[in-house]
This record gives structure tokens, sequence and C-alpha cells, in this order.
């Protein structure tokens, strides 16, 4: 192994979660597809997405997709900003920072249903 | 005028401070066994002593099949790059005490290993041959020197400081993964002389380094710059490179 | 036996083999050997700069670095060799330039240039600016320059081979053999011409500046054939190296005004030398702490002395000295802002080895005969052009011009006139059968012992001050040593990589070239340039304005010693003072 | 070669400011290939500065302003009526499925080293990238409410055969 600094680390996740957000983009196309079944088919499908354990998938999702967007940013700065690179490792924590604060409100509003609260108004959450 | 009253710190630690230290070395010996294994050592040396002192000590008075690259023992010459506590170092620029009384000594990773904590170099200058490093200019030369402002010799003056010793493209996880890329060394011998005023070969490089193992492939990882014993901003160059390739002129 | 033909076979890639390479690289077929990859080469080392009477900065002209050569080396400079130095270092270094070295430049974007110890207007009247520098790397800079044409120009490397010995046949030299590390294969190289330029043999010295790698290959394979070495006990000390490790602080410290104090807080250098004080050549400043030291007032009673530099403020000490002081701070855990550094002579640098005319073809006895076919250039040649002192800054000059000099005479000479001599029976016989017996040999004392007393040995009795009383210490440990070499044991059997092997080589190589150094300083019964005997010190032209030759011999201490003439043309020897 | 100082010196050009320009700054490299490789770095970027703000806003719409429970046939259907959400739809697909696969590339680049695996993967990838992209963009483009995809295939097909 070998002991990199935060920019390895920093990497490492952007990579994972960039592939993670994938692999999901690949399953919601799939069910998107089945808009074209019709409402019965369609919901059917999608009411999986409100069960508590995919609900807790979607708020891995949420972190990653944050996570991979800011640090996307960071990598943009680097490159085109000529003194970007100084501040990679202070920049690596804003995004660290931005993605936590995004982050707990927003898993917030998807996981509270399973606890039977709706900050968004209506909701409900099916047993699987 | 300074006069010196009492004795400075500097000198009383020169003095000698005895410590003993293991040295966990990470140990391939083809000959005999086809497997690297951890083999580890009890050494007796003083605080101000080079990492690369302990390993002559172990290889002259305990082990001599201990094997390692040196030379010039002060950080110029580039030959005992290695993994020490994880991270690529000259063994010759660490001093003991600075090290703690564990030490964990590698090869470096992302080339192949031969012996030991000697590892294949010559892909490595392969690599940086790949990338046309030396001086690209056709149109006959003056029967002085070229001119050169002290503005444009700057521009190029941290690269020229890279003493090939490897340390930041066997940091590169994009190095460890794809062996076919140039690494940053090479692009750190490209940039010495695309923003080198007198070379003419610039286009000719920055299209070798914008293919499938240029330029592209390093993802801003950055563990080079922290290895690179010479502070080369490594990051940097190979970003300016990469600026060179997307615009066009420099200036 | 795996065998190779070139034209030309270069030993050593540093700065003055590669400089040859580059004068043959496009018009014949040449190999280099070199034991590291080129760029770990010694000259990667040096810091200050290389010489030449550019006039860039103020009027210079090449007769005033001919002259300060050859006052430097204290008259025992050839002066046909010093003058080829001055004048060639000009259009040398402009080559170095069209090759793309990033030398440091005027605000009109010419070579800057800036003053060095020993280098002076109008003959001695004031320092002149004449070392043209690239930063504090110029070395670096030299072998990455060299290092980078060898790559356009496709020279053939066989890097980390080590070479064993060299052949001679049909009264010329014709080959060498070498052994692959990587997995001790010998290998036979024949060649119309051989150059070698393996540098340097400073690890023979318990306090160095040298590189571990600098051994001394070189004179001591051409020594054992039969080749003479030239003024082997004109070995330059340097006096600022870093206390117990040896690494160089650049003379820059005390040009740009450090001091030298001794335990007592004393500026002791203004009571030797009044007038130049810290600036007084390195042997002198060298003695002069050798002579505090042993008078009790090294710091704490110990073998060194302080260099100042606080008082220069830290805005100048960045700007100026960042290389030395980054070096204090490293391996001594100094701060020099406030602290003094610690500080003793160093092992620097030969000025004798393998004689050569200024074609840098070997020279064989008094008569200059040349061995044909045989060439040498660097730091293990002796042109002999730093005679028994080396001016800063000259060896960088010394590795362009006579290496230059040597590939352009091979190219030009050599070559259009010269066929291969056969090989001799056998060629490899002599570097197998060292090998062979070495990795059979796993009983017996180990190698660290012998080289430990060896390097000690050399230092306190062949070092900055030597006498009759301790150069015959130094013979008789020699000889001890020598014999217990011959038991010496491996514990490392292995064919891949095999370092201790080549260690142990190259300890054996430290020895011979001890041997000659301590018999010619033992003959020579005078002090000069960097040979300072206290049984003798003063400097006697009449006996020994001459070139020592040390032949070796099968009497183990004693090489057979010739003396052949010192080439004086203009500059008549005067007594050296600054 | 000439070795007299006072000739050279005489041949040298006259040091001035207007001389220094003159050597230096003549050329620069043209633009760098437009290879591939730059291109899709070039991507990987402009895709993603889109991208930040057409994901996340899915996001926040999809899971946080209504709950993932609400967004069903009905909700989606609402969406749709409005053009505009078609098309944000569209640009959200084409770049992200694109991006993401052109970062699969990269990291199968990466760690396959045998040339033939590389092509294989890659063609995989290829065809991936077709089929999924064709199966988005077919839904949003045709969903009707109340309309099954089957239907307005066979629709679509039946007028151009006409
Ligand atoms: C710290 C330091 C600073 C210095 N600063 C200056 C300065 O400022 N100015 C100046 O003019 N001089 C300076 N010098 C002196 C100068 O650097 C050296 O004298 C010079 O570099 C020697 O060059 P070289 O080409 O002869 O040998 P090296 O550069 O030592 O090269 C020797 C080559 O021979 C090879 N070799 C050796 N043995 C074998 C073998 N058995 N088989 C195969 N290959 C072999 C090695 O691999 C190497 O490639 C300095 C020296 C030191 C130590
Ligand atoms: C939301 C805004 C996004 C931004 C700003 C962004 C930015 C980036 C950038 C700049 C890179 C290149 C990394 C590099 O060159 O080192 C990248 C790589 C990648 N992205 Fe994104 N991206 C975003 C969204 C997505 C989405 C939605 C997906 C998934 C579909 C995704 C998947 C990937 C993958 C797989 C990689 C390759 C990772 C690698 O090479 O290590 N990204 N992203
Ligand atoms: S850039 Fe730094 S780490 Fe990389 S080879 Fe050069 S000196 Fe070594
Ligand atoms: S570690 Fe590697 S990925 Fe780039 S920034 Fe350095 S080369
Ligand atoms: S031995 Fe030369 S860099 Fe460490």
């Amino acid at each position: 192994m070998y002991r990199g600094q935060s920019g390895q680390w920093s990497w490492l996740l952007h990579r994972i979660t960039g592939l993670a957000i994938l692999l999901f983009l690949l399953v919601h196309i799939v069910d998107i597809t089945l808009l074209g079944f019709g409402p019965t088919i369609y919901n059917d499908a999608i009411a999986i997405f409100s069960t508590g354990i995919i609900r807790l998938v979607s708020t891995a999702l949420i972190a990653a997709l944050l996570y991979h967007s800011f640090n996307g940013i960071r990598i943009i700065l680097i490159d085109f900003w000529p003194s970007g690179y100084k501040y990679q490792q202070q920049m690596f924590y804003i995004v660290l920072a931005a993605s936590i604060i995004g982050f707990i409100p927003m898993a917030f509003y998807i996981l509270a249903p399973i606890f039977g609260v709706c900050p968004a108004g209506a909701c409900n959450t099916p047993a699987m | 005028m300074a006069t010196v009253t009492a004795a400075p710190r500097g000198a009383t630690q020169t003095g000698s401070d005895l410590r003993t230290v293991q040295v966990r070395i990470k140990r391939f010996q083809p000959d005999t066994n086809d497997q690297p294994y951890w083999q580890e050592f009890t050494v007796q040396v003083e605080g101000k002593d080079r990492l690369l002192d302990a390993l002559n000590k172990i290889k002259w008075q305990q082990d001599g099949t201990l094997t390692f690259r040196r030379s010039c023992a002060h950080g110029v010459c580039g030959s005992d790059a290695m993994r020490v506590n994880g991270r690529n170092r000259l063994a010759c620029k660490l001093l003991m005490q600075d090290l703690g009384a564990r030490i964990t000594v590698e090869p470096m990773l992302g080339f192949p290993i031969i012996r030991d904590l000697v590892v294949d170099m010559d892909p490595f200058f392969a690599k940086y041959e790949k990338v046309k490093p030396y001086l690209i200019n056709d149109e006959p030369a003056p029967h002085t020197e070229r001119l050169q402002s002290p503005e444009q010799r700057a521009r190029f003056d941290e690269t020229t400081k890279c003493i090939l010793c490897g340390a930041c493209t066997g940091s590169c996880p994009s190095v460890w993964a794809n062996s076919e890329w140039v690494g940053p060394a090479s692009i750190v011998n490209a940039h010495r002389f695309i923003f080198d005023s007198r070379d003419r070969g610039a286009a000719d490089r920055l299209n070798i380094l914008s293919d499938r193992t240029g330029v592209w492939r390093c993802r801003t990882i950055f563990n080079c710059s922290e290895a690179c014993p010479r502070g080369i901003h490594v990051t940097e160059a190979i970003e300016e490179v990469k600026r060179a390739i997307m615009y066009g002129s420099e200036e | 036996m795996n065998y190779h033909k070139f034209d030309v076979v270069i030993v050593g890639a540093g700065g003055a083999g590669l400089m040859s390479a580059m004068q043959l690289a496009h018009n014949s077929s040449i190999a280099v050997i070199s034991k590291l990859y080129p760029t770990r080469s010694h000259t990667g080392a040096a810091q200050g700069g290389v010489a030449a009477a550019l006039g860039n900065q103020e009027e210079d002209h090449w007769k005033w670095h001919m002259f300060d050569t050859v006052k430097g080396g204290d008259y025992l400079t050839d002066q046909d060799a010093a003058e080829v130095l001055a004048r060639e270092a000009i259009d040398a270094v402009y080559d170095l330039e069209h090759w793309g070295l990033p030398f440091n430049r005027t605000p009109d974007g010419k070579i800057d240039q800036r003053r060095f110890g020993g280098h002076t207007r109008n003959f001695g009247e004031g320092p002149v600016r004449r070392s043209c520098y690239a930063a504090d790397r110029t070395g670096h800079m030299i072998l990455q320059t060299m290092y980078q044409q060898s790559v356009k120009n496709q020279v053939n490397f066989f890097n980390e081979y080590m070479m064993l010995d060299v052949l001679f046949n049909d009264g010329q030299a014709c080959g060498v053999v070498a052994m692959n590390l990587r997995d001790t294969s010998i290998h036979v190289f024949h060649a119309k011409a051989i150059v070698f330029a393996t540098g340097g043999y400073g690890r023979a010295w318990r306090i160095t500046s040298n590189a571990l790698a600098c051994t001394g290959d070189g004179m001591a394979v051409a020594y054992r054939r039969g080749i003479p070495l030239e003024d082997m006990e004109m070995y330059q000390f340097h006096p600022t190296g870093l206390y117990k490790v040896g690494i160089l602080l650049s003379e820059a410290a005390r040009g740009e005004g450090a001091y030298l104090l001794n335990s007592e807080g004393e500026r002791f250098c203004i009571r030797y030398a009044p007038t130049m004080q810290e600036l007084a050549p390195r042997d002198m400043v060298s003695r002069f702490i050798y002579q505090e030291v042993a008078e009790g007032r090294g710091i704490d009673g110990k073998d060194y002395v302080y260099l100042s530099v606080a008082h220069l403020g830290k805005e100048r000490i960045d700007e100026k000295l960042p290389d030395i002081t980054d070096f204090a701070r490293t391996y001594l855990g100094v701060e020099p802002y406030y602290e003094p550094v610690p500080i003793q002579p160093t092992a620097h640098y030969a000025m004798g080895g393998i004689p050569t005319d200024i074609e840098g073809r070997v020279v064989v006895d008094e008569q200059n005969t040349v061995m044909p076919g045989f060439y040498a250039a660097g730091e293990v040649a002796c042109v002999s052009v730093h005679g028994a002192n080396r001016l800063g800054t000259n060896s960088l000059v010394d590795l362009i011009v006579f290496g230059r000099r040597a590939g352009k005479h091979i190219a030009s000479k050599w070559l259009p006139e010269a066929d291969y001599a056969p090989l001799p029976n056998d060629p490899d016989g002599r570097a197998r059968e060292q090998v062979e017996s070495l990795l059979g040999r796993t009983r017996g004392e180990g190698q660290d012992a012998i080289r430990k007393e060896l390097r000690d040995m050399m230092m306190d009795k062949v070092g900055v001050i030597r006498s009759e009383q301790s150069l015959t210490e130094a013979r008789a440990k020699l000889v001890e040593l020598r014999e217990r070499y011959d038991g010496v044991r491996l514990m490392d059997t292995s064919h891949t990589f095999n370092t201790e092997l080549m260690e142990v080589i190259e300890l054996g190589n430290l020895l011979d070239c001890a041997e000659a150094t301590i018999a010619g300083a033992l003959a020579r019964r005078e002090s000069r340039g960097g040979h300072y005997r206290n049984d003798y010190e003063a400097r006697d032209d009449v006996n020994f304005l001459r070139h020592t030759l040390a032949y070796h011999t099968d009497q183990v201490g004693e090489p057979e010693l010739r003396y052949k003439p010192v080439v004086i043309t203009e500059f008549q020897p005067k007594e050296r003072k600054y | 070669m000439t070795t007299n100082i006072a000739e050279r010196q005489a041949q040298r050009p006259v040091p001035s400011a207007a001389n220094v320009t003159s050597y230096g700054t003549t050329r620069r490299p043209g633009p760098g290939s437009s290879g591939w490789e730059t291109f899709s770095w070039y991507f990987f970027r402009v895709s993603g500065v889109g991208l930040v703000f057409l994901a996340l806003i899915h996001v926040f719409i999809m899971h946080v302003s209504t709950d993932v429970s609400q967004t069903v046939y009905d909700f989606v259907a609402a969406r749709y009526a409005n053009p505009f959400w078609r098309v944000y739809d569209l640009l959200l697909l084409t770049l992200a499925l694109f991006h993401g696969l052109n970062g699969v590339r990269i990291v199968c680049d990466d760690y396959i080293r045998s040339r033939g695996w590389r092509l294989t993967v890659q063609s995989v990838l290829f065809f991936i990238a077709i089929t999924f992209w064709l199966m988005g963009m077919l839904t949003v483009i045709t969903f009707h409410k109340n309309e099954n995809l089957a239907q307005t295939v066979g629709a679509l097909l039946h007028t151009f055969i006409r």
C-alpha cells in the first residue's frame, strides 16, 4: 500500500463514485423504459424506490453524486486555473465539507419517510 | 562580527546519540526464492545517520546479500529511490531521527523488481526517451551563445532540477495501473524543453503527449509532487503541458 | 563469452565520457559502458560552475585563465595543457550552450559569470567573473545535457556494466572486459580505441565529498596492466565539508563572506593569510583548519571548526547560498541563519591519474610514449593541467575540454588509420578468475573492517598533512590490508545484481590507488599544493619540479617510481602568494 | 576553430533588449493535436460542468422537493407535458451516459493490459452506450400518457411505412 496524500484518496473516491453513479444510471434507464409499458407496470416497479432499503441506497447515491460533482469542479479548477494546483488540498477539504453540508438535509428528506415523517409533503414507505 | 559563545544546538547533536532501530525490509532474492518476503534487522545508528547509512551498516555488518543502489549519498544522483514507511523517498535524504524506531523499507511500486530494493529502471528511461528530451533547434547556432533573457530562463528553471530518480513515477497510481503511460518524470523532462525559448520541438512533443499514453492519463493525484526529492511541483508542470496542448501558444 | 565489437568503447558516462561520445556518435560505432546509469555519475554533484574566459561580464582573456591555472597548481601544471584548457574552454562552453545547457543569464541574455577562488584578472591583480554557472547545479546540468544529447544521437549504452579489465595486444589497446551487474555475466568489448573516463577515488578517505561509486576503478585497472599513475600524491582536500558526512559546502559560501571560526570564536585564517583570509586557496585553508585542530582549538576539542554565515543575514543567505544551507539543515540539523555550521576538510579531487598528452592519449613513460588506441579524460586522467592543486571550476573545464579533445582525436586522427588489434588469448581470463575466486570465497574476513581501516588510515596518515613517519606507517598498514584483502570473503554468492561483489572489487581498486598515492607521497620530500609534509615544509623546485610516475610491481606497497619533467612554456615558477 | 577572443567578440551580436526578444518569442507550439484523447478529456470537463446543474437539480426534484414515493406515472406524465423537461432529461441522459461510459473506458484502459481484451471491452462498452442511449431516448421522446411503448413504436413505424 502506498501512503499517498489526500490527492490519492480524492482520486480513488472520485473513480468509485463515478462508477457507482453510472451503475445507478444504467438501472435507472431500464426503469424509465418501463414508462412505455403503462402506469401499472411502471408504478409497481417504481414503488421499489420507496422502500427503506432502496431509500438507503439512494442516499448513498446522493452522497456519491455530491462528492463526485464537487470534486469534479475541483479537478476542473486544477486543470484550468493556473494556480489551482497550489490549493488542491484546501479545495479537497472544501469538497468534503460541501458534500457533507449538502448531504445532511437531502438525506433527511429521503430517509425521514421511513419513520413516517414527510418533510416534502406526501410520502409513503412500502414494506419490501 | 558574529562571535560564538555557547555551543550551538547543532554541534551538541553531532555528538553521539546511539539508538537502536528495527528496519523491516521487503526482500526479494530471485536466486533462492521466487516470492518476496519480509525480514527485520536491528541496527544501532546515530540520530544524524541517514537511512542509507543504516542500510550500509546492515549490508556490511549483518547481511551482505541486502541489495540496493546508491552513489552520491546526498540526494543529487537519484540512485536510491525506495518506499520508506509507505512513501517514495531517497534513502540518503532521510535522517534516522526523523523516522522513528520501526522503519519499513520496500522497493518502489510500478517497476519490475530485480532484487530486494533494486528495480528495473530500463523501461523508465525508455519512456523518458519517448518525449524527445533534448534541445531541438536546427537553425544555425551563432558564433557565441544563443541569447535568452533571465525571464525566459526562469520559465523552465524548476523542471531542470530533475535527477531522474523515478520517485514520482513510482508513486503514481496511474502508472501502477498502466505501465504504458509515460508517467510524470517524462512529462517533467518534456516540460523542461517545451518552455525553453531556444527550443523548436515543442509541437512535436505536445503531439506525442496528447495520445493515449500521454498527459491525459494524469488524473491529478498529486502523489508525484509529494514524492519528488527535488521539490519540483510535478503536477503543476504536467498541468502546464496540458494547457499548452489545449491552448497552443503559451505566451 | 559475450563478445561485442565497436570502433570505440568509452568507459564511464560522466561529463568526460559523454563529451567524448558526442564527438564520435555520428561517425563511428561506439559503446559507453558505465557501472551506474549515466545520470547517476558524480559529475552531477558539482555545484560551482565551469570556468571560461568569455568576458561576458568584464574583460577577460584566456591567457589570464591559463596563468591562474598554472599558479594555482603550484607550478606543477604542464603549461601546454593549461594553454589548451584555457583557450578551448570557450568553445566547449559554447558547445554546451548550443546543446541546450540552461546557463544563468545576464540581463542582455548572455551566459552569466561569477567569481571563484583563484581566478584573477591580469595575472593576479584581483578577482574576475569567469565561472559560467547554472544556479548551484552546474555539474547536474552538464551531465543532464550531455545525456540528453546522447539520447538524441542514439548512443549505445551498457548501463550497470562494471569494467574489470583492459586489454592490450600488438602494442595497442584492443578492448575492455566488463561484468553485467544484472546477471554477473562477463562481456568482452573489442575496439580500435578505448577511452577511460571513470572519475576519481575519493572513497579511499574517511571524510570525502565523493560518491560511493568513486573508487578509482579506471586507475587501478590500468595500473595493474602496467600503465603508470602520475602524481597520485597530489590529492585535494576541500576545506569545507560537512562535519562527519563530508558533503561539500561550495566555496561560494566564503566567496560571499562566510567566516571560519575556531573554538575560541576567532577568525583564525587572518593569522595565516592576512590578505586573502578565508579566500586563500583550498589546500591552504584546509591546512589552517588542520593546524587549529592540532593545536587544540577544534570545537569541543574535536576535529572540526565552524563555518559561520549568520552575519550575512537571512536574505543574502536565501538568495546566494540556498543549497549549502539546505545541506546543513538536512544532514546536521543546524540552522545556518543563527548557528555556525560544523565543517572539516573533506577529500575531494584527484589531481593525479592516468598520464595523458594534450590529445587525451595515454602515455606510458618519461618520454611521453603514447599507448596507441588508449585514451583517458576527466578526473581519472592526469594531463597534468591541475598540477599540485586544482582551482575551483577547473575540473568541469577539464572534462569538457579534454573529453572533447580525446573524442576529436580518435575521430579525425586515430580511426582513419587504425585497425582492430586481435584480442589476446583468453581475453576475459583475468576478469573471470577475479569474479569466480571472489564468489567462491565464503570463509574469511568480511569487507567492512578492511574498508574502514583503509579509510581511517588514509585520513589520518595520508591526509592534509603528511610526514615520513605517517607515510611509512601508512605503507605498512596498506601491506597488511592488502594481505587481509586477499582472503576477503563474500556473504553474497548470487549472480543477480550482486552489489557485495561489486563493492569488494571496488575495495581492491581503492587499495591499489592508495598504494600509488602513499608511495608518491613518501618519495616527494617537499610541500607543494595539495601535498604538504610537515617534515619538508618548503617547495623544492630543484629536486621536485617533476611529475611522479608510479608503476605497479609484484611487491605490495612498493611501486616503481620514475619521474618526468614539467612542461614550462611561459610562466616561470614563482612563490605562490595570495 | 577560432580561439582568438578578440575576433570572437567582434562576431558576437550586439547585446540589446531587441536582440533578446528576437531569439526568444519566435515560436510556440500550434494548438496541440486535436486527438481523440484530447477530445475525451475535454468532454469530461464540459459535460461535468453541465452535469453539476442537470444532475443535482434532477436529484433535488425527484428525491427532495417531492418524495420518491410520489414520483409515479402521473407525476412523470405531468412533467413531460412541458417539453422543457423532455429536453432537460434528454440532455441529462446523454451527457451522463457518455460521461460515465467514457469514464469506464478510461478505467478499463488503466487496468486491462492485453490489447485484445481492451478491444473487446471497448466494443461491449460501445454496444451498451448505444443500447441504453436509444432506450432512454426513445422513452423520453415518445412518451405519451396512457400509450404504451409498443403502440407508439408501432404507430411510428406505420406512418413511416406509409
Ligand atoms: C561535491 C563536488 C562538487 C564539485 N564541484 C565542482 C565545481 O563546482 N566545479 C568543477 O569544476 N568541479 C567540481 N567538482 C569536481 C568534478 O565534479 C569531478 O571531478 C568531475 O565531475 C569528474 O567527472 P568524470 O567524468 O571524470 O567522472 P564521473 O562523473 O565521476 O563519472 C565516472 C563514470 O565512470 C563510471 N565508472 C566508474 N568506474 C567504472 C567501472 N569500473 N566500470 C564502468 N564504469 C565505471 C561511472 O559509472 C561514471 O559514469 C566537484 C566534485 C564534487 C565531489
Ligand atoms: C455531476 C457533475 C459531474 C461532474 C462535475 C463530473 C466531473 C468529472 C470529471 C472532471 C471527471 C474526470 C476525472 C479526471 O479526469 O480525473 C469525471 C470522471 C468520471 N465521471 Fe464524472 N462528473 C459528474 C457526474 C458524473 C455522473 C452523473 C457520472 C455517472 C454516470 C459520472 C461518472 C464518471 C466516471 C465513471 C468517471 C471516470 C473516473 C475516472 O476516470 O477515474 N460523473 N467526472
Ligand atoms: S521529477 Fe522529481 S521525483 Fe520525478 S524523477 Fe525528477 S527528481 Fe525524481
Ligand atoms: S501522481 Fe500521477 S496522476 Fe498525475 S498528478 Fe502525479 S502524475
Ligand atoms: S545516493 Fe544519490 S540520491 Fe541518494
